[in-house]
């Protein structure tokens, strides 16, 4: 792996695996998600200027970029929540176009969001349960309704006994710390069985103990799934990561491994410089 | 017959308030609800008006209640030698409302007579009601024709107007002394209004008058302006118009704002112009209207009632308050025939049919086919009274007009 | 020629007035994100107060401050309570809550004013017609668009010109960035009221010269309000003027041609307009999440 | 509750306190019955039905945070459409439930389909100009509706050759009614579909993450609570052999929140006991002062300020304090 040429920044991003990409994605059995040349504006201001990237199987990819860079404006227009001006997103070699949230989310582009969106007045098993449901054919149903709620209440049991909230699954989501909610959130997306998943500042506001917690749940679902992790905690990117890429004013200046971020003068001069400064 | 002003605000009639209080009283004493006895040892009888006093009729519900307390307190409080207790209940202008008030008075309070009721819809949604009761009901205001005609009922009586009496004596006269030709109607667009306004067009046609368009608008029209404009360029001979209430007033200032009072002729029923509802709110702007109408404050036979009414309401009185006033009499004049046995419906009804009753709307006889008054209707033109404010001056009588009744 | 210019010029006053019906509502919704449906009793109390200040032979031209002070001090007592603690809740809690106020102010407005339908007696300066083309058009209208344009105009530039304004837009985003800045909150969203409630109170003033003033006003200029507004999007004061100007322009002109169903048209052109812009005519763009 | 669902604490608190308001509407039920008299029992028929209504919006406003100001013209529509129909089909119960709940359904699912998008304030609005345009409807199409006069004189409702026009007939005719209802209403609550009402209510932009297609949730709401509202519609003419274009308007809408309000917005029951509270401070006290408006406004102000989870919620938590003493 090389650094990327200067003028990086300038141009359109590239894909850092430059021998693949003149393959066709139905050919690429790595490219799980291929975002190409995304650009979207609010108004007058540009937030995504032809952002083109890939996610590959298995992977977890860090995004990272300072604030306003565009990064959660990328999951919205992957998961469906906003539609960009131009550019493509290929999903398994699937031009998603228009396809609502819902739809994208049955594939298995699950996302988080920068609030945990938990369901506060029902328990931490109900919780789970909804996002087990939303996957078969009970999510709408009326009758029969109980053995749907059984299958999913079990189901979601799994899950939540698999993690640090085991054997909690009556308690109200209310009633928990900020941190266990976040682990509620992610069990909820977790129970989606997702095939590439987005999680948005999933550690903000979390003790090191807590992300530690939050991040080990992750893992222990990483063998079905791509995952891409915005963090503002470059420690947990460079540590959690296989690659990362760095977005700084709605582009995409570098995709590569932890070694070549760390070493990329472009990355360090919009990101890390000013971050290595503060930490000195 | 005078009555000092202080005397009407203290001792009007047992209301039900005072009701409530002895029933409260009595329940404490004897452990039950019963009703009250009243000095003489008999029970009184109870009257119930319907009216409202809450909703968009709030202001005639208010006059109908003046009215009728200023009934009961001239005769006494007593009819046919009997206490009489006023039951108000507030329909709110809603027909599922005071079908529920009327029940209850029926069920509950096991009133005797019946009587107000503002709003035609009002009036037929408890029509059934009364009717399979058999109770005395007396419709004070509402003027659907219908309740003359197919949903007439041998206990209903109507000591008031129709639509009909007025549509089609306000077509004779605009036919005989207006125009004959190139007027137009314009009516708020609900069952009232086009019965005003259809039973106009109907008999201004018989007698050989062309009419040009007919305009409608919704009711609780804000801003007339568009539709005076179009009055202005249709510069017509004169138009035939009916809005109740607030829509009423803003009509007239409308026309008057545009300068076009002196230029339109704006004739209607007399609800356009109401002495007491219409005309004070719209001021000047009412001047030069004709009306046609069974009540008029300038008629000799209102001349008592409404010298009374202004010194307690110091104002002069409407329809509302008048009709409802001649109801009373109506039912005084029913109660004294059965001498204060009101279960006696049937003499008490041959009664009223077969003499009239001197009322302030004039001698009034029912068609003994409907229990329909027969009345004499005034033509009124709005002009300047003693005092400068715009009056009701009956510039014409016609007398004893009959609905057609059922066969029409 | 001169009759459509006419009826635009009533379409304008029309809409004129829906704008005044609608500005104190549109201010505390869009600076402090409160919905106050006690905007209708305002209305009507200032066209109260303008009727009874003129009827008593006070200067006619203070009638219309008269009333916005009155209003605003009704607001005041209701700023301390109960809206005070309804700012930082739901809107569905403040509907409720602002609803239930104005059906009992109604009730109190008919015990103290009576039932009876007043017209205001408008001074004889403004009771003449100036001629549009050869056909009459009242000065009252002109005066009604006048002053309805100027107000909007002023309130326009306090809200987004001065740095008052500016303090009430940063409370309804973040309340404590204002404070640490050394602003009191309560006292500004007070001021906000206030101001918003004294705006409805001058509204009624000056409309009850074209709508005369009744029980039920109140709730029929609250449902026109809270048309006018949520139609023009919450987001701004530009929304609010625009869909008068669409409420009072279809209305006047489907009463020109199709006065039967001039009601009907008016409602279905709003429900069409929310149906195709859900967030109303003029929406801040913001990131859905 | 008997779904698998866990038994948390405040759970249980609440089925406590959910029993004595239970208890209290059944007593309340039955207190007509034993009174007995033609007028209790037809107020009484008045408010199950106008309380189904109002629990039929409780399911879109507690359930899934759907504030419809256009309800009575669901419930109202239904009405008008049983006494249209009853004019030319005869007045037969099965028929009369039949066509109510499809005319609710659909002017509910015309509701559901147009604010499909919206939300807060502007679904509030868009569901008001809807109804609206119901009752201009109601109000305008005379030859079938009767304007503004309203709907009188259709046969009265029988079931086969029996008639249910009596008093009693009629109470419960609209017991039973709202009994169903309820039931209906509680297994949908409890159902996955429930249950995704409620998440769409708390966190709709999560709902669409995780595979919700949270229009198809809302518009089967809309559906549900229109065929409820439909059926207690359907026999509302009869109580009173009257329908008028009151029963669409957007007062009577706003009446039905309030009267879901004071019961409670996140109970079922509670809608009836909001429609006793509301029907009975309406009628009974109005007639003893003309300052009703006054006291329906006070308890409805002070309902909000100090009880604002209504009254059903409020008797929760006295009954569950009374139990520990």
């Amino acid at each position: 792996m090389s650094a990327l040429p200067s003028s990086a920044r300038t141009t359109a991003s590239v894909p850092s695996a430059a021998p693949k990409t003149s393959v066709p994605s139905s050919l690429q059995p790595h490219a799980l998600l291929r975002i190409t040349d995304v650009a979207k504006s609010f108004g007058a201001s540009r937030v995504l200027e032809s952002v083109s990237l890939d996610v590959r199987a298995g992977e977890t990819l860090g995004l990272i970029g300072p604030n306003g860079a565009g990064k959660t404006t990328l999951f919205n227009i992957v998961t469906g929540f906003l539609r960009a001006d131009t550019g493509t997103v290929l999903f398994e070699g699937r031009e998603l176009g228009a396809m609502p949230p819902p739809a994208r989310a049955r594939l298995g582009l699950v996302r988080t969001f920068q609030k945990s969106l938990v369901f506060p007045t029902q328990s931490i098993r109900r919780n789970v349960a909804m996002a087990v449901r939303a996957q078969g054919s009970g999510a709408y149903r009326w009758w029969g309704g109980r053995a749907a709620h059984a299958q999913a209440d079990a189901a979601a049991q799994a899950l939540i006994d698999g993690c640090a909230l085991a054997g909690c699954g009556d308690e109200l989501v209310a009633d928990l710390s900020y941190g266990e909610q976040r682990i509620v959130d992610m069990l909820i997306a977790l129970a989606q069985s997702p095939r590439v998943l987005l999680l948005d500042e999933p550690t903000a506001g979390l003790s090191t103990e807590e992300a530690a917690q939050l991040l080990a749940l992750v893992r222990q679902h990483h063998a079905q799934t791509a995952v891409v992790l915005i963090a503002h905690d470059i420690d947990v990117v460079f540590r959690e990561c296989d690659r990362i890429a760095v977005l700084d004013l709605g582009q995409l200046i570098a995709v590569d491994t932890p070694e070549v971020i760390r070493q990329h003068p472009g990355v360090r001069a919009a990101y890390l410089g000013a971050l290595a400064e503060v930490q000195a | 017959m005078t009555f000092s002003e202080s005397r009407l605000m203290t001792s009007t009639s047992i209301t039900r308030r005072q009701l409530l209080a002895a029933s409260a009283a009595s329940a404490l004493g004897l452990g039950l609800m019963r009703p009250v006895r009243a000095a003489g040892g008999e029970t009184p009888i109870k009257i119930a008006l319907i009216t409202s006093l809450s909703g968009p009729f709030a202001a005639l519900g208010e006059s109908m209640r003046a009215g009728l307390e200023l009934l009961i307190l001239e005769s006494g409080g007593k009819m046919g030698g009997r206490q009489v207790t006023l039951l108000v209940e507030d329909d709110q202008g809603k027909p599922d409302e005071a079908v529920r008030k009327v029940r209850k008075l029926l069920s509950q309070d096991k009133v005797d007579v019946l009587c107000g009721v503002i709003s035609a819809a009002v009036a037929l949604a408890i029509r059934d009601i009364v009717a399979d009761a058999k109770a005395l009901t007396f419709i004070s205001i509402a003027a659907a024709n219908g309740l003359a005609r197919e949903a007439s009922s041998p206990y209903i009586f109507r000591p008031t107007k129709t639509s009909w009496m007025l549509g089609h004596t306000g077509a004779l006269w605009t036919y005989d002394k207006i125009a004959k030709e190139g007027g137009i109607t314009l009516g708020s667009d609900y069952a009232a209004g086009r019965e005003y306004v259809g039973d106009f067009i109907n008999t201004y046609r018989q007698q050989g008058g062309k009419l040009g368009q007919q305009l409608w608008t919704p009711l609780g029209t804000a801003d007339f302006a568009p539709i005076v404009m179009n009055l202005a360029a249709l510069s017509p001979a004169f138009v035939y118009a009916f809005f109740p209430g607030a829509d009423a007033v803003r009509f007239l200032q409308q026309v008057r704002d545009f300068k076009l009072q002196d230029k339109i002729r704006v004739i209607g029923p007399g609800a356009l112009f109401d002495q007491e509802d219409v005309l004070p709110a719209a001021g000047d702007a009412g001047l030069g209207g004709v009306n046609t109408y069974h009540q008029s404050p300038g008629a000799p036979a209102s001349a008592e009632f409404a010298a009374l009414y202004q010194k307690v309401r110091n104002r002069l009185p409407g329809e509302a308050s008048t009709s409802t006033y001649a109801t009373g009499q109506v039912i005084r004049a029913g109660i004294e025939a059965v001498a204060g046995d009101i279960a006696q419906k049937d003499k008490l009804k041959e009664r009223l049919l077969s003499a009239p009753v001197s009322t302030a709307l004039g001698p009034m006889r029912f068609d003994s086919r409907n229990n329909q008054a027969i009345l004499d209707i005034y033509v009124n033109e709005v002009r300047r009274g003693q005092d400068g404010k715009p009056f009701n001056t009956v510039v014409h009588t016609y007398p004893a007009i009959q609905d057609p009744g059922p066969k029409a | 020629m001169s009759y459509y210019l006419v009826q635009t010029l009533n379409a304008l006053s029309f809409s004129v007035l829906l704008m005044l019906t609608g500005l104190g509502l549109s201010l505390v919704l869009s600076l402090m994100n409160f919905v106050n449906l006690t905007h209708g009793s305002f209305f009507l109390l200032g066209g109260y107060v303008a009727i009874h200040w003129i009827g008593a032979g006070a200067p006619w031209w203070l009638a219309f401050p008269a009333a916005f002070v009155i209003a605003g001090a009704v607001g005041l007592v209701l700023d301390r309570f109960p809206f005070g603690r309804f700012y930082p809740r739901t809107h569905l809690m403040q509907v409720l809550l602002t609803y239930g106020l104005s059906v009992i102010f109604a009730d109190l407005m008919r015990w103290g004013f009576g039932a009876d339908t007043m017209s205001l007696p408008t001074p004889e300066l403004l009771r003449g017609v100036v001629f549009v083309a050869g056909l009459p058009f009242p000065i009252y209208r002109l005066f009604i668009i006048v002053s309805g344009g100027a107000l909007a105009l002023a309130l326009w530039y306090a809200i987004d010109r001065t740095l008052w304004g500016a303090a009430i837009r940063a409370c309804v985003i973040d309340r404590g960035i204002v404070e640490t800045l050394g602003l009191n909150t309560r006292r500004i969203f007070t001021v906000g009221v206030v101001i918003a409630a004294g705006l409805g109170g001058l509204g009624g003033a000056l409309g009850s010269g074209m709508l005369s003033a009744y029980p039920g006003l109140d709730e029929e200029v609250l449902l026109l309000a809270l048309l006018v507004v949520v139609v023009g999007g919450l987001g701004s004061f530009g929304g609010t003027v625009l869909s008068a100007l669409l409420l009072g322009f279809v209305t006047t002109f489907s009463r020109v041609w199709l006065p039967e169903f001039a009601n009907f048209l008016s409602l279905g052109i709003m429900a069409a307009v929310l149906v195709i812009w859900p967030s109303g005519l003029v929406v801040r763009k913001m990131r859905p999440v | 509750m008997s779904t698998g669902l866990p038994a948390a604490p405040l759970l249980a608190k609440r089925r406590l306190g959910d029993k004595i308001a239970l208890a209290l509407v059944l007593v309340l039920a039955l207190a007509p019955l034993i009174s007995g008299d033609g007028f209790s029992l037809r107020f009484g028929a008045e408010i199950l039905l106008i309380g189904t209504a109002v629990m039929s919006l409780n399911l879109l406003i507690g359930g899934g945070g759907l504030v419809s100001l256009g309800h009575a013209a669901v419930f109202g529509a239904a009405g008008y459409s049983a006494a249209v129909a009853a004019g030319s089909l005869g007045a037969q119960l099965p028929l009369m439930l039949l066509i109510g709940i499809a005319a609710g359904m659909l002017i509910a699912g015309i509701m559901g389909l147009v604010t499909l998008r919206s939300s807060g304030l502007f679904f509030l609005v868009l569901t008001l100009v809807v109804g609206q345009m119901v009752w201009e409807l109601a109000f305008r199409w005379r030859e079938v509706t009767g304007g503004a006069d309203g709907l009188r004189g259709f046969p009265k409702l029988a079931l086969g050759s029996l008639r249910l026009d009596t008093p009693l007939a009629l109470y419960l005719v609209a017991a039973g009614i709202a009994l169903i209802g309820w039931m209906v209403t509680r297994s949908f609550q409890q159902a996955p579909i429930g249950q995704a009402l409620a998440g769409v209510r708390d966190q709709p932009i999560r709902m669409g993450a995780l595979g919700y297609q949270v229009g198809r949730i809302r518009v089967t709401a809309f559906l549900v609570a229109g065929a409820v509202a439909g059926a207690a519609g359907a026999i509302y003419p009869f109580v009173n052999q009257y329908i008028g274009p009151n029963s669409v308007h957007w007062s009577m809408s706003a009446a039905l929140i309030i009267m879901a309000v004071i019961g409670g917005v996140g109970s079922l029951y509670g809608g009836y006991l909001g429609a006793l509270v509301y029907l009975f401070v309406q009628t009974e006290v109005s007639s003893y002062t003309d300052r009703w408006q006054l006291v329906i406004g006070l308890i409805f102000v002070a309902t909000v300020i100090l009880m604002p989870n209504g009254i059903a919620h409020w008797l929760g938590q006295r009954g569950v304090r009374g139990g520990r003493v």
